[in-house]
């Protein structure tokens, strides 16, 4: 597959270069968010979608900044637009849908300062990704992260009932999981090449 | 004395696959007694002509002890202990005082409201006391003590004969009421509650339970052998106090015996009928029974009525043939009396309320076994107390050897290895495993809510293919009852 | 002023131990697994955030008066992401290499939750010079982490310390520990030493 | 702490108000940045610059000065901004070779390396990874592994290059692989055999640039190298 | 009569399985025969490679289990599983110091920091065999030729290498051995880079370069056989691996068969065989409902082929086998059985009695 193709994107982010598990991007809500399967899919849900969204938003802005060589101002740029972008998304939804709001309502707000949506943003600038290719990205890294967290959380469900030793209480098990998922991904590396 | 265990049944039924197994298997069930009841293979084919439900297990059979034996008539212990609640339901009162004589067949203890049945006197003596005694459930229960008079002839002294053929369904009802039926097979449920047809729902099949699929018991199979006509006669009049079209008197195949002396008392044509489904344990759950030989599934948290099919014990159905044409109450019942722990194990006919003290010294009860169960082993419980009388729900007395049960203490506890076993066993398609680490966790609501812990029936099923030893029935009756005590509170 | 503007010992070292942003608050965690496979890379990422809590606490601090209580989370954002902008160019003005090492994380400090957090709860409420003692103590608690993480990466997966060869050449190196599974590996094993650390401490505490 | 509260007591402050703060804030952060920028900008173009010659020289033995080209489908154009082809001059200011980038998929991500094109033997002679994520202690080799290198001191590029087990090159279009590695390898091997479109656009320049010299040093003051 | 002391148990008062430490004193029965024969191929450095994972396995576990003032459960045979299966996937060559990381890493971090024996979420030698990948990658991707003549004379040179420091260059060592032609590829390696297909009935024999005791299928499938029989291992999972594995790469095969190994070299070659006999069905980190172990096979399965075929790496079995432990809860969750009665119409057409 050709390294630049969409779909070699969607995979790289989505499995071999994992977001969170080889790209530490959005490491707080995985370990905050993944403790049931269902807030974790909903979670997943509403990264994908804000991943989008600010991909978008993010090509927009980086074309209007080069065009007038205003490239230094992009960090405060993108993140001054995706955070209204998501605001503005929130309002429209609840506005709209509730039951969609009352599903990924309470996330949206946290999701907005957390770096899986600014490094995306800004990882999709520095390998200069076309449009298309920008949105192979933000899906394969909305799915990466969805993928991730889901694992994430049926595994730490599954451990509620197990006979955990003192040391592996809280936050050390997850980072343990996380360590051994990691470990399980590498064997996607090269995938496609 | 020395019993051999899994030598090939002498009975006229060992047609049965086990046959060949167990003689494979001989040596090692001499030692523990559990060998598995069946080739799969066999098995397995076998259910492809017989209809059967999925799942389920074949434990060792073990019923070559008694299933040659005919039903022997013993004679009367001293004293009987009568407990007024020995059925689901409302406890009876009492009709006599103490000290007052009564005559074999007489009622002495009233229906206390619909759910509830009587209670006759099942022999010739004198009331010589009623207080607390314990049963085989647990609690003292109010118990009327019947001192039996020695010498007395024991003739049924009440009942007036009657044409049944004339009754309306719900004279019916009113009638089996006061013959004191109550489920002969073991939960002892008033039979004439289940015989009033829901408002909305229609029978069209009346289902007679013989599959008695627990291991050594061989009450029901016995009946179906000496009282046939009985039991073709009790399914006739369920079929009409329920409107049904059609009786089917269901039985395992390792009993073709049995579905061969009922045919002989059919007429042909008849809209009674009798077939064998596959042995496999626990195919004598109704709602088992009832996917085995109609193919339909009894939806959660409602009774057979919900899919056209009333289902009734061979015994209650023969005592329903043999009382309601004399009009004449329960006073007696069969009992198997097994196990490696007796000398002369056998299938009696006692009166209601025989201590089982007595029932097993009758029967060579070695003394030294200490695991006494009433019912079957997959089932039964153990009883506290020798005092305790034979209730119209029991229907077998078996007594494990002490070996037996240093084996089962040996059966070291593991964590659940999650093996699926359990799963691949469960009859009602439950997750024995996710519940049982539910239930290590006391997460018990959740169980309910997510695993549907209340459709689990307790056959025990998981607990005996465990391979970790985890206690997964005890755990959910544990579970159940707490989330019982925890709806209570809240309502 | 008040009394609570008196600068303690304690507004510097709250965030060394007691408060420690990583170990204990569990906060900014992306940076700390993404760039500790080396010392240096460590240090840099270290010195960068405390560069820019400082600056945004001090600032947010002098504007606290003048900034509506509805448009301060806009505010701080800017002010923040201007101070990270500085310090990507600075890094870049001092070390290119420094600078693809780190890669996007030094622009991702403008999202860490430490910095939005300190000028919420801390910059916002305090004078500057209390706000600046602050963020320089949890600058330096953060360093302390991605140190601690840095170093046992570095030493076991590569054999060296800031570049340096400190194993003897015979050693074997464990390259699962620059690798993101051994990011995870080391962070766990901090917070289980910690915790028992923090345990043993309360044990003691009470059988004395 | 007292004053802070009294800030709060006031109700809603005007719209003008607050947009004025933000602008303000704005004004402020720009001009922050802007002189930022403007600080650190000859700083960093000279990293730039000092990293780029480092990369190219070290894969032109002897260069000391060297020209920037775009080369793409349309040909060979001279440019300094996204230059990705590299002229290098040794001291005599004779041509050495040129210095051109490559790129391919890798065991864990994009290797992206630099190579130098001697264009009168069609031969490889230089090589340096411009970015790998390759695995530390096997496939990072292709960075600094000695053996590997040695490869690339005169590679025949006038036909496909294969990459061969380590100690198994026999021709001079041959690579020795990294054994352990041979993904890495593979890379590298790849990269390079997928310039050959980019070196017949060179080779093309080149013959046509030779048949009309051009003084170079008048080109380095148009071209502002600096 | 006497009074007995009568003993008060709930039902069912028989249990017919085997116990856990039986089911795993059989596994390791199992695994005795591919022990021997790959102490057959690979010589003494094998032998010293089983004794010491298993060593330092159970003993890890029963150190753990002191430090915790808990009984051991090193006697329940799963610690000395682990340490064979362990063993039996590193190359023969693995030096010992790092074999014995690896054991330990298996059981300490893999088990027991879950809770033990039940507990675990994956599968402990596998985590201990990643670990070792990602930590040793040169080691554990050095391969040495089998049958080599002084196999039972010495060790391989790698094999007793100083704690902690890397193992010598083998290249001198098996220069010296009087074998022509070693490259000190695997069949897969062969397969991948160079398109250079092994005879089948090499590889189902086992007469090739490889881990320990991946390199006889056919032996592999009978000691699995066994284990099927005794109802000791789900043959499905089993089935499901390897149908899916031979599927999904039938489906290449016949696309461009110069390009892609058959479905019988999918399956007899690296340790498919061994990954799906003994290391998928490993219970305590496989689904537990009918559906949800066939989903779980042919998720390694096709994970596996993925990975070979477009894959960096030129083995995945490992790999997908860790994924599919990880994917273990979500798909129990998701594949819960229909349960008996769960009918939405209360009153069916009745079927054929
Ligand atoms: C409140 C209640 C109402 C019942 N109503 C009926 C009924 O209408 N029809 C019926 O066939 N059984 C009825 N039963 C009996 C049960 O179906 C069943 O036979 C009894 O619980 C024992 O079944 P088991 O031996 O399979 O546990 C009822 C039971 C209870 C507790
Ligand atoms: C696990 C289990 C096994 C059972 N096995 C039998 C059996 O073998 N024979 C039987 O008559 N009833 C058996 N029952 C009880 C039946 O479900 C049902 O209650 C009974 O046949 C109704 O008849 P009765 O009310 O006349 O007793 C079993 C119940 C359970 C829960
Ligand atoms: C954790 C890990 C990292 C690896 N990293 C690389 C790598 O960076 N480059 C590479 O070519 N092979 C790498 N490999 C090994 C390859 O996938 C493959 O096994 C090897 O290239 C086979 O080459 P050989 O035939 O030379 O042994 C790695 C393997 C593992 C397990
Ligand atoms: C059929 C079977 C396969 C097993 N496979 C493994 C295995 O691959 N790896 C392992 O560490 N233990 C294995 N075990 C042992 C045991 O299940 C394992 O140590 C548990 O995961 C520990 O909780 C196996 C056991 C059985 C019965
Ligand atoms: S009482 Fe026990 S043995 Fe008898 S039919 Fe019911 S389950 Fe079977
Ligand atoms: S006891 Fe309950 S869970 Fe166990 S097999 Fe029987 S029905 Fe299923
Ligand atoms: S405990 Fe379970 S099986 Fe028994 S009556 Fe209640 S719901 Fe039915
Ligand atoms: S049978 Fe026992 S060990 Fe096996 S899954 Fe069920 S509960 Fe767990
Ligand atoms: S530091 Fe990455 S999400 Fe918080």
């Amino acid at each position: 597959m050709n390294p630049g193709s969409a779909p070699a994107i969607f995979l790289d982010a989505f499995l071999i270069n994992n977001f969170v598990l080889a790209m530490f991007l959005g490491i707080c809500p995985f370990l905050g968010v993944s403790g049931k399967v269902k807030t974790a899919g909903n979670m997943g849900m509403a990264v994908t979608f804000v991943m989008i969204v600010s991909s978008l938003c993010a090509f927009g802005i980086n074309k209007l900044l080069v065009r007038y060589d205003l490239e230094f101002l992009r960090l405060i740029c993108f993140i001054a637009v995706i955070a209204s972008a998501v605001q503005l998304v929130e309002m429209t939804i609840k506005k709209f849908s509730p039951a969609l709001f009352r599903a990924l309502g309470i996330f949206l707000p946290l999701i907005t300062t957390n770096c899986a949506i600014l490094g995306l943003a800004l990882f999709q600038t520095a390998r200069e990704y076309s449009l298309v290719q920008s949105i192979a990205f933000s899906l394969g890294a909305g799915a990466g992260f969805s993928l991730a967290l889901l694992l994430m959380a049926g595994l730490r469900e599954k451990l509620d009932l197990a006979d955990l030793p003192g040391v592996a209480r809280g936050a050390a098990l997850t980072l343990i999981l996380a360590g051994m998922l990691s470990l399980a991904f590498m064997g996607f590396a090269g995938l496609g090449g | 004395m020395k019993m051999k265990f899994g030598v090939p049944p002498s009975g006229g039924f060992s047609e049965d696959a086990s046959a060949t197994s167990t003689v494979s298997h001989a040596r090692k069930a001499s030692r523990d007694l559990k060998a598995p009841g069946g080739s799969r293979l066999k098995a397995e084919l076998r259910s492809v002509f017989r209809g059967s439900f999925s799942h389920g297990i074949h434990p060792a059979e073990n019923k070559q002890f008694t299933a040659g034996k005919a039903i022997r008539r013993l004679p009367f212990p001293e004293r009987l202990v009568l407990p007024l609640s020995m059925h689901a339901g409302k406890p009876s009162v009492p009709l006599v005082r103490k000290g007052q004589e009564v005559v074999r067949g007489e009622p002495i203890a009233r229906a206390d409201g619909f759910v509830s049945v009587p209670l006759h006197a099942p022999a010739s003596g004198v009331i010589s006391e009623i207080r607390l005694m314990p049963t085989a459930r647990g609690p003292r229960t109010l118990s009327l003590i019947l001192d039996v008079y020695a010498g007395d002839p024991q003739e049924v002294g009440y009942g007036a004969p009657a044409d049944v053929g004339a009754l309306s369904p719900d004279e019916i009802v009113t009638a089996v009421q006061n013959t004191g039926l109550v489920g002969l097979g073991g939960a002892a449920f008033p039979t004439h509650v289940k015989m009033k047809v829901p408002e909305g729902s229609q029978i069209d099949t009346i289902l007679i339970n013989g599959c008695e699929c627990e291991p050594f018991l061989t009450t029901d199979h016995r009946l179906m052998l000496e009282q046939a006509a009985d039991l073709v006669e009790g399914t006739r009049i369920l079929m009409r106090a329920m409107g049904a079209k059609r009786g089917i008197i269901a039985t395992e195949d390792n009993k073709l015996d049995a579905v061969d002396a009922i045919r002989k008392v059919l007429k042909p044509n008849d809209t009674v009928s009798a077939m064998a489904v596959e042995t496999k344990y626990p195919q004598g759950a109704e709602k088992m029974l009832i996917k085995s030989v109609l193919n339909r599934e009894v939806p959660g948290g409602t009774f057979p009525s919900a899919v056209g099919v009333g289902v009734f014990n061979v015994a209650t159905t023969a005592q329903m043939g043999q009382l309601m044409p004399m009009q004449r109450g329960v006073i007696e019942r069969v009992v198997t009396v097994t196990g490696p722990g007796v000398q002369r194990p056998g299938n009696f006919m006692v009166p209601i309320g025989t201590p089982i003290r007595w029932l097993l010294e009758t029967c060579g009860f070695s003394g030294s076994a200490r695991h006494l169960i009433m019912g079957g082993p997959m089932m039964g419980g153990t009883v506290s107390s020798l005092d305790v009388p034979i209730t119209k729900g029991c229907g077998g007395l078996l007594v494990l050897s002490e070996h037996q049960l240093t084996t089962e203490a040996q059966m070291r506890r593991y964590p659940c290895i999650s093996c699926a076993a359990c799963v691949k066993a469960c009859p009602m398609h439950l997750n024995p495993c996710e519940l049982g680490r539910l239930a290590y966790k006391g997460q018990y609501e959740t169980m309910a809510e997510s695993y549907h812990l209340n459709d689990c029936f307790e056959c025990g099923s998981c607990s005996y293919v465990c391979p970790a030893a985890i206690p997964l029935v005890q755990y959910f009756r544990i579970a159940k009852s707490s989330n019982r005590e925890k709806a209570a509170k809240a309502s | 002023m008040s009394k609570s503007e008196a600068i303690t010992l304690q507004t510097f070292t709250q965030g060394l131990w007691k408060e420690n942003p990583v170990f204990v608050m569990m906060l900014g965690l992306c940076p700390v697994l993404a760039v500790t496979n080396t010392a240096m890379n460590s240090l840099a990422m270290g010195v960068a955030t405390t560069f820019v809590l400082v600056c945004s606490g001090f600032l947010v601090s002098l504007l606290r008066h003048v900034i509506p209580k509805q448009v301060r989370i806009a505010s701080y954002i800017i002010i923040i992401a201007t101070f990270v902008t500085m310090a990507d160019y600075l890094i870049q003005a001092i070390s290119l290499d420094l600078y693809q090492a780190l890669g996007a994380f030094i622009q991702l400090i403008v999202v860490n939750c430490i910095i939005l957090g300190r000028a919420e709860a801390y910059a916002s409420k305090n004078g500057p010079l209390k706000a600046v003692v602050n963020g320089a103590g949890m600058g330096l608690g953060f360093t302390f982490a991605l140190l601690c993480l840095g170093v046992v990466r570095e030493v076991l997966g590569s054999g060296s310390l800031f570049g340096l060869q400190v194993m003897p050449d015979a050693f074997q190196p464990w390259s699962i520990f620059v690798l993101p599974p051994g990011a995870f590996f080391v962070l766990a094993f901090w917070l289980m030493l910690f915790a028992w650390i923090e345990e043993r401490k309360r044990k003691g505490g009470k059988a004395a | 702490m007292s004053d802070a509260d009294a800030m709060e007591i006031p109700p809603q402050p005007s719209a003008l108000r607050l947009i004025a703060t933000l602008g303000g804030i704005a004004v402020m952060s720009g001009l922050l940045v802007v002189s930022t920028v403007q600080l650190t900008a000859p700083r960093i173009a000279e990293n730039r610059r000092v990293a780029l010659e480092r990369a190219v020289f070290s894969v032109l033995p002897g260069a000391v000065r060297r020209e920037s080209y775009r080369v793409d489908e349309t040909g060979v154009v001279q440019t300094e901004a996204n230059a990705n082809l590299y002229a290098g001059y040794d001291e005599s200011g004779a041509l050495i070779g040129y210095a051109l980038e490559g790129a391919a998929r890798g065991y864990q991500d994009v290797v992206r390396l630099l190579y130098g094109f001697d264009p009168e033997t069609e031969t490889v002679i230089g090589m340096t990874v411009l970015q790998s994520t390759e695995t530390p202690g096997l496939g990072d080799k292709i960075i600094h592994d000695e053996a590997f290198h040695e490869n690339f001191r005169l590679l025949d590029v006038s036909r496909p290059v294969e990459v061969v087990k380590a100690g198994e090159k026999t021709e001079p279009w041959q690579i020795d692989g990294i054994s352990g590695a041979t993904v890495s390898s593979q890379a590298v091997g790849e990269a390079i055999r997928r310039g050959a479109e980019q070196r017949e656009a060179v080779l093309t320049f080149h013959r046509a640039d030779r048949a009309d010299p051009i003084d170079p040093t008048d080109r380095t003051e148009e071209g502002g190298t600096q | 009569m006497s009074e007995p002391a009568v003993q008060l148990k709930t039902s069912p008062h028989l249990r017919d399985a085997h116990p856990v430490d039986k089911i795993m004193r059989h596994v390791v029965y199992a695994l005795m025969p591919i022990c021997l024969f790959s102490i057959y191929q690979f010589g003494l450095s094998v032998l010293a490679l089983i004794i010491c994972c298993t060593l330092v396995c159970v003993g890890t576990e029963d150190l753990f289990c002191r430090l915790n003032h808990r009984p051991s459960t090193a006697g329940d045979w799963s610690a000395v599983i682990t340490g064979i299966l362990l063993a039996l996937i590193l190359p023969p060559s693995f030096p010992l110091w790092m074999a014995a990381v690896a054991s330990f890493v298996s059981i300490a971090v893999g088990k027991l920091f879950f809770g033990g024996l039940g507990f675990n979420v994956f599968n402990p030698a596998l985590v201990g065999r990643a670990f070792a990948q990602a930590a040793f990658t040169v080691p554990i991707t050095t391969w040495t030729p089998a049958m080599v003549q002084v196999r039972f004379k010495e060790f391989i040179p790698s094999t007793f290498t100083f704690p902690f420091a890397s193992p010598p260059d083998l290249r001198p060592w098996m220069d010296g051995l009087p074998i022509d032609g070693f490259t000190g590829a695997t069949p897969l390696a062969l397969m991948k880079f160079d398109h250079i297909d092994t005879e089948a009935a090499e590889l189902f024999v086992g007469t090739v370069a490889g881990s320990a005791g991946e390199t006889s299928s056919l032996l592999i499938l009978l000691c699995g056989c066994y284990l099927a029989f005794r109802k000791m291992l789900n043959w499905k999972i089993v089935a499901s691996v390897l149908g899916s594995a031979a599927l999904f790469s039938l489906v290449f095969w016949l696309k461009s068969p110069e390009l892609y190994p058959t479905p019988l070299f999918t399956l007899t070659s690296g340790g498919l065989m061994l990954g799906a006999v003994f290391m998928a069905t490993d219970m305590v980190s496989s689904p537990v409902t009918p559906l949800g172990i066939v989903l779980y096979g042919v998720l390694i399965g096709v994970v596996t082929v993925m990975i070979r075929l477009f894959g960096g790496l030129n083995e995945g079995v490992m790999y997908a086998i860790l994924l599919a432990n990880a994917a273990t809860p979500l798909l129990n969750d998701l594949t819960q059985p229909r349960i008996y009665g769960a009918t939405r119409k209360p009153r069916r057409k009745e079927a054929k009695a």
